[in-house]
């Protein structure tokens, strides 16, 4: 058993937003399946469709996405979000955006009856224009749009972190002063690919966001920095495959970690990265995971 | 993987709505019912069935199936896949029926390839709007018996391919597939259900779909949560018990749409 | 034959900097092995041993590393650079480095007389304190340093940009108005890798950068960006390990491409890449590479 | 990859400088000559030739080594490799020469353990400073001759292993290899190039190394821009005629240092 921002989790493994995060039923289901919390797909104020297709490629190496924010706004994902309450037994944590800070808190006020364990602040989709990281590249909106949903509710508030930043430290920070109580890091790197048989760009929107194996030295890295700089927890996302990745990166500083890309292989990764982290913990003699989070700043 | 390029070698007017495209790479590791991601480049990706091996079979309905309406032999499309889990296989002492309804004949025909190919006994019920949209008609001819309604009665029985499936002893067949628009699949899960065969029964669905490979969840189905893309599109008549099958699906933002 | 920035290259494929290049006869070897171009190692104001090993690894999906730009400096270095010129066959380009306008300058009139055809000002090592990214993610900067060294030498100035940061296309734009004749895309990409059995982060500098496939995708947006927004060309590197992405590279937008961490497969990569553009364009019907140069751009 | 974590299992003090560090993985797949790049965690990372499937022997000379004299049983490490091109190994008819000068020994050792299993005909000269710091005595001797010199004639012959060479008829070997410091080889390789059997003989070299995977260039010598760590460090005395062999090496930064 875990705590983060007050917040009980069974294990440390959380599902990542945008994964299996539509309805109410994916996200039971993945809670079934082990996960130790699930964050929901990033709801905005009016629904989207999203890019058009081909919306996702598996690269081998990891993944390049644009979905483009596709959501049913929150006047419908509140009963999505009140069925994974009632049903998953696990904490339910509602992923917003919005493009202004009193979009946020439309967005959060509508779901806040649903009950969700915590909300997390989506200021990072590198691919949805007027949204996302034009937003969250810029300390000020972060710090504004945090402060303003801290002031509008009272669950606690993560925020999730772009690392196409030239520092992901200053816009943690800025978080933290608007009153986060985590932070999650990382969303998608900025990528695109080309077919060179027609010389089109694969993804419908040209270009998108790359996920998963590709990504996991970059996680650590901005892991490792907001560990060093911030007070408050650093969720851990990005590449993580394996109970070895998931324990790298809470060696550089997460207090948890989720997984996004990975469920590409099957939803048991959850039980199978959470049992080998148990395992790790207690063949090494630790006495429990939070001796090893950020353990390799201790390293010299 | 990058989208696969292929060259269409061939287009077949199958009906008024529905072409069969051919293209110039087989992939034979494909079962029966599975799909591909088919793009269309600079309009849209979706997905199809394998109707062979190299081949899928379109019916014209929106934006992205009318413009595969408007290439021609020698153009290209970008193929991911084949992605998702197909039918389960005869054996070959088994007798099987195939339910299908309109372009739904498409992922049932290497199903029936398959079958007459290795001896299997198999019946057919074939149904569709008038006379000239039956499709496939001499696939599943090739063994077994066949049974073609059309909607308008153009010929043959007129009505539904469930007024046949009422006359027929369900408990003589060891397996039933069934692919066809959701209201016509809901009534046939109905009578299975009644008549307590469900296990017996699979169902290739539609949904709505984005990444094709499991991820996004933008195909979960209510009540499990089960991905259509991943866990389907092919599934059993018991997996469907108390799911929105037949009720509604969802459109791209996740909004539900009755049916 | 291409040509870029006025230099004549046999085929577009060209040594990336820090690889095989700190010394004469390795770069020749590179050139005879049918690199189209040779980029030196980052040379600097004073002699650098970089940081302690390790400083490379192999993660099955790309490359991390910090070498800490280790280099004998430009009065060691002018000889090796010689011997390059005299042997090598193919246009020799000498990367330099320094903290200040004034150190790029010293540098690149120290290596003058060895006669490069160009200089590719390095402004983008993540991994060198005071040097390198801290310069290369102020526009500013890097329009003073270039325009200091497009003063002081009357060859080709080619600018390598960083990709860690907010915006690339700013720095970019920074390097043409200091008088650029080309920009270089894409540096290593920050990140880490933590060893769980010890909770030693891998690296002796704690930290590098990331190269190979699993850049690649990041690599090919900043070069589409890049050509979108500036006149003059830009050369793309990053992840290049088969002829396929260099096709893709210069679809969007590269005028020639550089070649890294795919050494490690051998050296046979230029020439293996540099056979299959050719026959790309011969078999397409393409009546050279301008042709396909940015063509994902036209593709709508 | 990331490095293996390995186990030191035994610790061997062979002579005063030189230690063995046996660990709990064996690297089977490896060519004697082949090395390891060895991470002392928060020190260094240094190459080793592997001395056997399982070990490294370690002259203590500066920092990192010195780190690890004070490692005990059961301290770990973190490897990488096999990397490198290891020797050439004998065929089963030939007869092979070693030339070993102090911890040069090491990768010469597997070479012996192999030719000795294999029943290949060995005659080695072993040198080092003094009796004490002989390494791999009875590595060498298990079969075929062994000739041993010190450079302060504590024991055996007095003076270096090329003194030994002269008076031997390497005509008669199908294969020499060598490994010790520079210089000495140096005088080997200048000896056998006289007696015109450089194409018969193998040298293992040691340059700084950074990456150890052939991708930095840290490691490359003049005039061919040979890798020792990836074309390396087992190299044939022709691809070192007209090298900087026993001329120079380069430190970190690059810059030259004469031997
Ligand atoms: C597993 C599977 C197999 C299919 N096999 C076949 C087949 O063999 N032959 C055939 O003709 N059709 C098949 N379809 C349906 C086919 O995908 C749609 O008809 C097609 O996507 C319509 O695209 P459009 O742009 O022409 O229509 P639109 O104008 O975009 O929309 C018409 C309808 O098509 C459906 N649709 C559109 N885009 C998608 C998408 N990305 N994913 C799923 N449905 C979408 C929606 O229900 C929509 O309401 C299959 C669908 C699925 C999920
Ligand atoms: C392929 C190869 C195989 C080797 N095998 C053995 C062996 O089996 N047993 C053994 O005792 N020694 C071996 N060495 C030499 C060994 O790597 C050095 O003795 C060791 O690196 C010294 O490290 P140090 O920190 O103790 O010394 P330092 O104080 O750092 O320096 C002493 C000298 O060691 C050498 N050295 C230091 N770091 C490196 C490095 N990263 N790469 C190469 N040389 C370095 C330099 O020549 C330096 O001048 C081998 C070297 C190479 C290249
Ligand atoms: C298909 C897909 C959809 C995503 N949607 C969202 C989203 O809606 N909101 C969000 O904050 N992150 C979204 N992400 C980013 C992930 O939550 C995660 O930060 C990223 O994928 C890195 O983790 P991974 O390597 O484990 O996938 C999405 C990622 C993918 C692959
Ligand atoms: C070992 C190594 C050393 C490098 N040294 C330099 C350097 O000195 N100067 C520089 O501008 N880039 C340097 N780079 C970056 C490369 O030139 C290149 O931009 C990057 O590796 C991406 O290309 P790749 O994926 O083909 O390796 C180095 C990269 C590696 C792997
Ligand atoms: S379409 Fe993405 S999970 Fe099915
Ligand atoms: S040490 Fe890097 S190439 Fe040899």
């Amino acid at each position: 058993m875990i705590s983060i921002t007050g917040i009980e989790l069974e294990n440390p493994t959380i599902l990542a937003a945008g994964i299996m995060g539509t309805t109410g039923a994916s996200l039971v289901r993945v809670a079934k399946e082990g996960a130790g919390a699930i964050v929901s797909k990033s709801i905005g104020p009016e629904p989207k469709d999203g890019h058009s297709n081909p919306s996702m490629i598996d690269l081998g190496y990891g993944f390049l996405n644009a979905m483009g924010l596709p959501n049913p706004s929150y006047p419908d994902f509140k009963d999505e979000l009140a069925v994974a309450k009632r049903e998953a037994d696990v904490p339910v944590v509602a992923s917003i955006f919005g493009g202004t800070e009193e979009e946020f808190v439309e967005v959060a006020l509508g779901l806040i009856d649903s009950n969700p364990d915590a909300f997390e602040l989506n200021v990072s989709c590198p691919h949805a224009l007027g949204y996302g990281a034009s937003v969250g590249s810029n300390p000020d909106a972060v710090e504004t749009i945090t402060k303003a949903v801290c002031d509008a509710v009272d669950i606690p508030v993560w925020v999730k972190l772009t690392p196409n930043v030239t520092d992901i430290v200053a816009i943690g920070e800025a978080a933290q002063r608007g009153g986060a109580d985590a932070v999650v890091a990382i969303n998608t790197i900025k990528g695109m690919a080309i077919d060179i048989n027609s010389g089109y760009p694969v993804l419908g929107n040209r270009f998108g966001g790359v996920s998963g194996a590709a990504v996991k030295p970059v996680a650590l890295k901005c892991v490792y920095d907001l560990y060093n700089a911030l007070e408050i927890p650093v969720i851990g996302v990005g590449g993580i495959n394996t109970w070895e990745d998931a324990i790298e990166m809470i060696m550089a500083g997460a207090s948890a970690v989720q997984i996004g890309s990975a469920v590409y292989q099957g939803l048991e990764i959850f039980s199978s990265v959470s049992t080998g982290i148990e395992i790790f913990i207690s063949d090494r003699g630790y006495k429990g995971l939070s001796e090893i989070i950020g353990i390799a700043h201790e390293r010299i | 993987m990058y989208p696969t390029d292929v060259r269409i070698t061939k287009i077949i007017k199958e009906t008024p709505s529905t072409r069969t495209f051919v293209f110039d790479r087989s992939f034979e590791e494909a079962i029966p019912g599975q799909f591909v991601m088919v793009w269309i480049r600079g309009v849209d990706e979706i997905p199809m069935t394998l109707s062979g091996s190299n081949s899928i079979t379109v019916q014209r309905v929106g934006d992205a199936t009318e413009k595969m309406f408007i290439l021609e032999e020698g153009d290209r499309l970008g193929i991911r896949g084949p992605y998702g889990r197909g039918f389960t296989l005869p054996e070959i002492e088994e007798k099987i029926l195939l339910i299908a309804g309109g372009v739904g004949a498409a992922p049932l025909s290497p199903l029936a390839e398959y079958a007459s190919s290795a001896g299997i006994c198999m019946n057919t019920i074939l149904g569709a709007r008038n006379t000239s949209e039956l499709l496939f008609v001499d696939h599943f001819t090739s063994c077994g018996e066949l049974h073609i309604t059309t909607d308008d009665g153009s010929s043959h029985r007129c009505g539904f391919v469930t007024d046949v499936l009422a006359d027929i002893d369900v408990s003589a067949y060891d397996r039933i597939y069934t692919c066809g628009p959701e209201m016509m699949m809901k009534c046939v899960h109905g009578m299975l259900e009644r008549e307590d065969t469900l296990e017996k029964a699979e169902f290739s669905l539609h949904r709505y779909f984005k990444c094709g490979i499991g991820v996004c969840g933008a195909c979960c189905m209510d009540r499990e949560g089960l991905r259509v893309c991943k866990d389907g599109p092919v599934f059993s008549g018991i997996q469907l018990r108390d799911s929105e099958f037949g009720i509604y699906m969802r459109g791209p933002s996740g909004i539900k749409k009755p049916f």
